[in-house]
Protein backbone atom coordinates (compact mmCIF):
# COMPACT_ATOMS: atom_id res chain seq x y z
CA UNK A 1 0.00 0.00 0.00
CA UNK A 2 3.14 2.34 0.65
CA UNK A 3 4.16 2.18 -3.14
CA UNK A 4 0.58 2.78 -4.02
CA UNK A 5 0.71 5.58 -1.99
CA UNK A 6 3.74 7.17 -2.99
CA UNK A 7 3.17 6.86 -6.53
CA UNK A 8 -0.51 8.56 -5.98
CA UNK A 9 1.03 11.48 -4.19
CA UNK A 10 4.15 11.71 -7.25
CA UNK A 11 0.94 12.09 -10.32
CA UNK A 12 -1.41 14.34 -7.85
CA UNK A 13 1.17 16.80 -7.21
CA UNK A 14 2.69 16.75 -10.56
CA UNK A 15 -1.14 17.50 -11.71
CA UNK A 16 -2.40 19.00 -9.28
CA UNK A 17 0.54 21.73 -7.96
CA UNK A 18 1.83 23.11 -11.56
CA UNK A 19 2.70 26.06 -9.53
CA UNK A 20 3.86 25.52 -5.62
CA UNK A 21 3.40 28.84 -3.65
CA UNK A 22 3.24 29.27 0.52
CA UNK A 23 0.75 26.66 1.33
CA UNK A 24 -2.06 24.56 -0.74
CA UNK A 25 -4.71 26.57 -2.22
CA UNK A 26 -8.88 25.53 -1.78
CA UNK A 27 -8.60 24.51 -5.39
CA UNK A 28 -5.60 22.81 -4.96
CA UNK A 29 -7.01 20.57 -2.23
CA UNK A 30 -10.57 19.80 -4.30
CA UNK A 31 -7.87 18.27 -6.94
CA UNK A 32 -5.67 16.32 -4.77
CA UNK A 33 -8.78 14.97 -3.15
CA UNK A 34 -10.23 13.68 -6.49
CA UNK A 35 -6.74 12.90 -7.88
CA UNK A 36 -6.45 10.53 -4.93
CA UNK A 37 -9.83 8.50 -5.44
CA UNK A 38 -9.36 8.39 -9.66
CA UNK A 39 -6.33 7.19 -9.40
CA UNK A 40 -7.15 4.60 -6.99
CA UNK A 41 -9.93 4.34 -9.41
CA UNK A 42 -7.39 3.57 -11.97
CA UNK A 43 -5.68 1.11 -10.04
CA UNK A 44 -8.81 -0.95 -9.43
CA UNK A 45 -9.58 -1.12 -12.94
CA UNK A 46 -6.21 -1.96 -13.90
CA UNK A 47 -6.04 -4.89 -11.54
CA UNK A 48 -9.61 -6.34 -12.43
CA UNK A 49 -8.69 -6.25 -16.51
CA UNK A 50 -5.26 -7.61 -16.03
CA UNK A 51 -6.40 -10.47 -13.47
CA UNK A 52 -9.01 -11.71 -15.70
CA UNK A 53 -6.75 -11.41 -18.72
CA UNK A 54 -4.37 -13.84 -17.32
CA UNK A 55 -6.63 -16.12 -15.14
CA UNK B 1 7.23 -13.87 -6.61
CA UNK B 2 5.24 -14.64 -9.09
CA UNK B 3 2.89 -12.34 -7.29
CA UNK B 4 4.98 -10.06 -6.44
CA UNK B 5 5.52 -9.37 -10.38
CA UNK B 6 2.04 -9.27 -10.96
CA UNK B 7 1.58 -6.12 -8.17
CA UNK B 8 4.48 -4.54 -9.53
CA UNK B 9 2.87 -5.28 -13.51
CA UNK B 10 -0.08 -3.66 -11.48
CA UNK B 11 2.00 -0.58 -10.46
CA UNK B 12 3.36 0.20 -14.10
CA UNK B 13 -0.06 0.17 -16.05
CA UNK B 14 -1.28 2.29 -13.81
CA UNK B 15 0.92 4.96 -13.80
CA UNK B 16 1.26 4.82 -17.72
CA UNK B 17 -2.22 4.17 -18.88
CA UNK B 18 -2.71 6.72 -16.05
CA UNK B 19 -0.60 8.80 -18.00
CA UNK B 20 -2.02 7.81 -21.55
CA UNK B 21 -5.55 8.36 -20.57
CA UNK B 22 -6.09 11.46 -18.08
CA UNK B 23 -4.92 14.06 -19.79
CA UNK B 24 -7.04 16.52 -17.81
CA UNK B 25 -7.98 17.54 -14.15
CA UNK B 26 -9.15 14.70 -12.22
CA UNK B 27 -13.31 14.90 -12.00
CA UNK B 28 -15.75 13.88 -9.30
CA UNK B 29 -15.83 10.57 -11.53
CA UNK B 30 -14.39 9.02 -14.57
CA UNK B 31 -16.06 9.80 -18.28
CA UNK B 32 -16.76 6.34 -20.22
CA UNK B 33 -14.49 7.55 -22.30
CA UNK B 34 -11.60 7.30 -19.49
CA UNK B 35 -12.70 3.96 -17.95
CA UNK B 36 -12.72 2.31 -21.64
CA UNK B 37 -9.08 3.89 -22.01
CA UNK B 38 -7.88 2.69 -19.18
CA UNK B 39 -9.41 -1.15 -19.77
CA UNK B 40 -8.29 -0.92 -23.26
CA UNK B 41 -4.43 0.77 -22.55
CA UNK B 42 -4.12 -2.41 -20.34
CA UNK B 43 -5.18 -5.01 -23.06
CA UNK B 44 -3.58 -3.71 -26.05
CA UNK B 45 0.23 -3.06 -23.58
CA UNK B 46 -0.58 -6.90 -23.13
CA UNK B 47 -1.59 -7.43 -27.01
CA UNK B 48 1.68 -5.68 -27.71
CA UNK B 49 3.89 -7.74 -25.68
CA UNK B 50 2.95 -10.77 -27.28
CA UNK B 51 3.04 -9.22 -31.03
CA UNK B 52 7.05 -8.32 -29.55
CA UNK B 53 7.06 -12.14 -29.00
CA UNK B 54 5.56 -13.21 -31.83
CA UNK B 55 7.89 -11.17 -34.26
CA UNK B 56 11.31 -11.91 -32.45
CA UNK B 57 10.55 -15.72 -32.92
CA UNK B 58 9.43 -15.09 -36.73
CA UNK B 59 12.98 -13.45 -37.11
CA UNK B 60 15.07 -16.19 -35.20
CA UNK B 61 12.60 -18.93 -36.80
CA UNK B 62 14.22 -17.19 -40.69
CA UNK B 63 17.42 -17.12 -39.41
CA UNK B 64 17.58 -20.38 -38.75
CA UNK B 65 15.96 -21.44 -42.09
CA UNK C 1 18.02 2.89 6.92
CA UNK C 2 16.33 6.11 8.12
CA UNK C 3 18.96 8.00 6.86
CA UNK C 4 19.47 6.47 3.66
CA UNK C 5 15.50 6.94 3.63
CA UNK C 6 15.79 10.39 3.93
CA UNK C 7 18.35 11.39 1.31
CA UNK C 8 16.46 9.17 -1.38
CA UNK C 9 14.01 11.35 -0.58
CA UNK C 10 15.99 14.62 -1.31
CA UNK C 11 17.66 13.28 -4.30
CA UNK C 12 13.83 12.63 -5.47
CA UNK C 13 12.80 15.67 -4.40
CA UNK C 14 15.77 17.60 -6.30
CA UNK C 15 14.65 15.64 -9.48
CA UNK C 16 10.94 16.66 -9.01
CA UNK C 17 11.07 20.63 -8.33
CA UNK C 18 14.14 20.71 -10.52
CA UNK C 19 11.69 19.64 -13.84
CA UNK C 20 8.50 21.69 -12.18
CA UNK C 21 10.92 25.04 -11.40
CA UNK C 22 13.95 25.59 -13.49
CA UNK C 23 11.96 25.18 -16.81
CA UNK C 24 14.82 27.49 -18.72
CA UNK C 25 18.46 27.56 -19.57
CA UNK C 26 20.40 27.46 -16.12
CA UNK C 27 21.71 30.71 -15.44
CA UNK C 28 24.82 32.03 -13.19
CA UNK C 29 22.61 32.16 -10.96
CA UNK C 30 19.48 31.32 -9.69
CA UNK C 31 16.17 34.22 -9.58
CA UNK C 32 14.49 34.84 -6.59
CA UNK C 33 11.57 33.01 -8.26
CA UNK C 34 13.50 30.05 -8.96
CA UNK C 35 14.30 29.71 -5.23
CA UNK C 36 11.02 29.82 -3.79
CA UNK C 37 9.66 27.54 -6.11
CA UNK C 38 12.00 25.04 -5.05
CA UNK C 39 11.39 25.61 -1.56
CA UNK C 40 7.96 26.04 -1.68
CA UNK C 41 7.84 22.75 -3.88
CA UNK C 42 9.36 20.56 -1.05
CA UNK C 43 7.36 22.23 1.47
CA UNK C 44 3.95 21.82 -0.79
CA UNK C 45 4.83 18.42 -1.63
CA UNK C 46 5.17 17.19 2.05
CA UNK C 47 2.04 18.85 2.77
CA UNK C 48 0.62 17.00 -0.31
CA UNK C 49 1.38 13.99 1.44
CA UNK C 50 -0.01 14.21 4.77
CA UNK C 51 -3.10 15.56 3.01
CA UNK C 52 -3.91 11.84 1.33
CA UNK C 53 -2.88 10.36 4.19
CA UNK C 54 -5.95 12.25 6.22
CA UNK C 55 -8.48 12.10 3.06
CA UNK C 56 -7.52 8.36 3.39
CA UNK C 57 -8.20 8.23 7.09
CA UNK C 58 -11.14 10.34 6.76
CA UNK C 59 -12.77 7.40 4.38
CA UNK C 60 -11.79 4.85 6.41
CA UNK C 61 -13.52 6.31 9.42
CA UNK C 62 -16.71 6.85 7.04
CA UNK C 63 -16.35 3.13 5.83
CA UNK C 64 -16.49 1.97 9.39
CA UNK C 65 -19.20 4.22 11.01
CA UNK D 1 17.36 -9.65 -22.86
CA UNK D 2 14.03 -9.36 -20.62
CA UNK D 3 15.08 -6.24 -19.55
CA UNK D 4 15.79 -5.30 -23.50
CA UNK D 5 12.50 -7.09 -24.45
CA UNK D 6 10.10 -4.71 -21.50
CA UNK D 7 11.54 -1.58 -22.36
CA UNK D 8 11.07 -2.35 -26.29
CA UNK D 9 7.69 -2.59 -25.60
CA UNK D 10 6.82 0.44 -22.71
CA UNK D 11 8.67 2.69 -25.51
CA UNK D 12 7.04 1.43 -28.76
CA UNK D 13 3.69 1.07 -27.07
CA UNK D 14 4.00 5.20 -25.37
CA UNK D 15 4.65 5.93 -29.44
CA UNK D 16 2.64 3.36 -31.36
CA UNK D 17 -0.74 3.34 -29.83
CA UNK D 18 -1.72 6.91 -28.64
CA UNK D 19 -5.19 6.40 -28.23
CA UNK D 20 -5.71 2.62 -26.81
CA UNK D 21 -9.10 1.10 -28.65
CA UNK D 22 -10.73 -2.17 -28.44
CA UNK D 23 -8.02 -3.83 -30.54
CA UNK D 24 -4.66 -3.18 -32.03
CA UNK D 25 -5.11 -1.81 -35.57
CA UNK D 26 -3.04 -2.47 -38.74
CA UNK D 27 -1.06 0.72 -38.87
CA UNK D 28 -0.43 0.06 -35.04
CA UNK D 29 0.89 -3.27 -35.86
CA UNK D 30 3.11 -1.99 -38.70
CA UNK D 31 4.54 0.95 -36.36
CA UNK D 32 4.94 -1.61 -33.44
CA UNK D 33 6.51 -4.04 -35.51
CA UNK D 34 9.07 -1.58 -37.53
CA UNK D 35 9.68 0.55 -33.75
CA UNK D 36 11.34 -3.38 -31.92
CA UNK D 37 13.43 -3.69 -35.21
CA UNK D 38 14.61 0.01 -35.05
CA UNK D 39 14.85 -0.17 -31.22
CA UNK D 40 17.17 -3.02 -31.25
CA UNK D 41 18.91 -1.43 -33.98
CA UNK D 42 19.36 1.97 -31.00
CA UNK D 43 20.61 -0.54 -28.75
CA UNK D 44 22.88 -2.01 -31.36
CA UNK D 45 24.55 1.53 -32.55
CA UNK D 46 24.84 2.55 -28.55
CA UNK D 47 26.35 -1.07 -27.62
CA UNK D 48 28.94 -0.48 -30.39
CA UNK D 49 29.78 3.17 -30.01
CA UNK D 50 29.94 2.85 -26.24
CA UNK D 51 32.14 -0.33 -26.17
CA UNK D 52 34.51 1.38 -28.86
CA UNK D 53 34.80 4.26 -26.46
CA UNK D 54 35.72 2.54 -23.00
CA UNK D 55 37.91 0.12 -24.94
CA UNK E 1 27.96 11.33 -4.47
CA UNK E 2 27.65 9.13 -6.83
CA UNK E 3 23.91 8.93 -7.36
CA UNK E 4 24.00 12.79 -6.84
CA UNK E 5 26.70 13.22 -10.56
CA UNK E 6 24.85 10.35 -12.09
CA UNK E 7 21.47 12.46 -11.56
CA UNK E 8 23.05 15.70 -12.69
CA UNK E 9 24.83 14.33 -15.74
CA UNK E 10 20.56 13.32 -16.86
CA UNK E 11 19.36 16.44 -16.32
CA UNK E 12 21.88 18.63 -17.53
CA UNK E 13 22.75 16.57 -20.77
CA UNK E 14 18.52 16.55 -21.69
CA UNK E 15 18.80 20.93 -20.70
CA UNK E 16 22.11 21.84 -22.46
CA UNK E 17 22.52 19.53 -25.32
CA UNK E 18 19.39 19.26 -27.29
CA UNK E 19 21.05 18.49 -30.70
CA UNK E 20 24.34 16.06 -29.75
CA UNK E 21 26.97 16.74 -32.62
CA UNK E 22 30.55 15.84 -33.37
CA UNK E 23 31.82 17.59 -30.31
CA UNK E 24 30.42 19.85 -27.28
CA UNK E 25 30.45 23.55 -28.24
CA UNK E 26 31.54 26.28 -25.79
CA UNK E 27 27.78 27.35 -25.39
CA UNK E 28 26.98 23.81 -24.26
CA UNK E 29 30.18 24.31 -22.15
CA UNK E 30 28.97 27.15 -20.69
CA UNK E 31 25.58 25.59 -20.11
CA UNK E 32 26.38 22.63 -18.59
CA UNK E 33 29.18 24.18 -16.50
CA UNK E 34 25.98 26.54 -15.07
CA UNK E 35 23.59 23.64 -15.03
CA UNK E 36 26.00 21.72 -12.79
CA UNK E 37 26.63 24.93 -10.17
CA UNK E 38 22.54 25.03 -10.55
CA UNK E 39 21.51 21.50 -9.34
CA UNK E 40 23.99 21.31 -6.63
CA UNK E 41 22.07 24.31 -5.13
CA UNK E 42 18.88 22.57 -5.82
CA UNK E 43 19.70 20.18 -3.91
CA UNK E 44 21.03 22.36 -0.97
CA UNK E 45 17.71 24.15 -1.26
CA UNK E 46 15.78 20.83 -0.97
CA UNK E 47 18.04 19.40 1.93
CA UNK E 48 17.80 22.69 4.38
CA UNK E 49 14.14 22.56 3.67
CA UNK E 50 13.40 19.02 4.40
CA UNK E 51 15.50 18.72 7.33
CA UNK E 52 14.41 22.14 9.15
CA UNK E 53 10.88 20.72 7.84
CA UNK E 54 11.47 16.78 9.96
CA UNK E 55 13.59 18.35 12.77
CA UNK F 1 30.08 -6.79 -11.61
CA UNK F 2 32.18 -4.37 -14.31
CA UNK F 3 30.11 -6.18 -17.02
CA UNK F 4 26.67 -5.87 -15.39
CA UNK F 5 27.39 -1.87 -15.08
CA UNK F 6 28.34 -1.77 -18.55
CA UNK F 7 25.02 -3.68 -19.06
CA UNK F 8 22.75 -1.11 -17.53
CA UNK F 9 24.39 2.25 -19.17
CA UNK F 10 23.87 0.42 -22.69
CA UNK F 11 20.31 0.17 -21.70
CA UNK F 12 20.09 3.49 -19.85
CA UNK F 13 21.79 5.49 -22.82
CA UNK F 14 19.33 3.76 -25.29
CA UNK F 15 16.40 4.47 -23.92
CA UNK F 16 17.94 8.20 -23.17
CA UNK F 17 19.21 8.41 -27.15
CA UNK F 18 16.08 6.63 -27.83
CA UNK F 19 13.62 9.65 -26.45
CA UNK F 20 16.32 12.29 -27.98
CA UNK F 21 17.24 11.10 -31.56
CA UNK F 22 13.98 9.42 -32.41
CA UNK F 23 11.02 11.73 -32.28
CA UNK F 24 8.80 10.97 -35.68
CA UNK F 25 7.52 7.20 -36.31
CA UNK F 26 9.49 4.58 -36.87
CA UNK F 27 10.24 3.80 -40.40
CA UNK F 28 11.82 0.67 -42.51
CA UNK F 29 14.99 1.73 -41.63
CA UNK F 30 16.89 4.86 -39.60
CA UNK F 31 18.11 7.77 -41.61
CA UNK F 32 21.44 8.86 -41.40
CA UNK F 33 20.66 11.58 -39.38
CA UNK F 34 18.89 9.16 -36.70
CA UNK F 35 22.49 7.07 -36.62
CA UNK F 36 24.13 9.80 -36.16
CA UNK F 37 22.24 11.30 -33.30
CA UNK F 38 21.82 8.12 -32.03
CA UNK F 39 26.39 7.71 -31.94
CA UNK F 40 27.20 11.45 -31.02
CA UNK F 41 24.27 11.20 -28.44
CA UNK F 42 26.66 8.62 -26.41
CA UNK F 43 29.72 9.92 -27.23
CA UNK F 44 28.71 13.38 -26.08
CA UNK F 45 27.03 12.04 -23.14
CA UNK F 46 30.07 10.66 -22.37
CA UNK F 47 31.85 13.65 -22.66
CA UNK F 48 29.92 15.83 -20.36
CA UNK F 49 30.39 12.81 -17.29
CA UNK F 50 34.33 13.56 -17.83
CA UNK F 51 33.27 17.31 -18.12
CA UNK F 52 31.64 17.22 -14.85
CA UNK F 53 34.27 15.79 -13.24
CA UNK F 54 37.04 17.73 -14.23
CA UNK F 55 34.72 21.07 -13.41
CA UNK F 56 34.17 19.48 -9.87
CA UNK F 57 37.63 18.72 -9.57
CA UNK F 58 38.61 22.58 -10.37
CA UNK F 59 36.48 23.70 -7.75
CA UNK F 60 37.64 21.21 -5.17
CA UNK F 61 41.18 22.92 -6.00
CA UNK F 62 40.34 26.04 -5.75
CA UNK F 63 38.25 25.49 -2.90
CA UNK F 64 41.95 24.38 -1.23
CA UNK F 65 44.26 27.02 -2.05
Amino acid sequence: AQELLNKTNEKCFVKCVPKPSTSLSNSEQTCLSRCLDRYMEAFNIVSRTYISRIS
Amino acid sequence: QAQARVHSSIHQFTSMCWDKCITGTPSTSFSRNEVNCISNCVERFLDTSLFMVKKIEEQRQQLNS
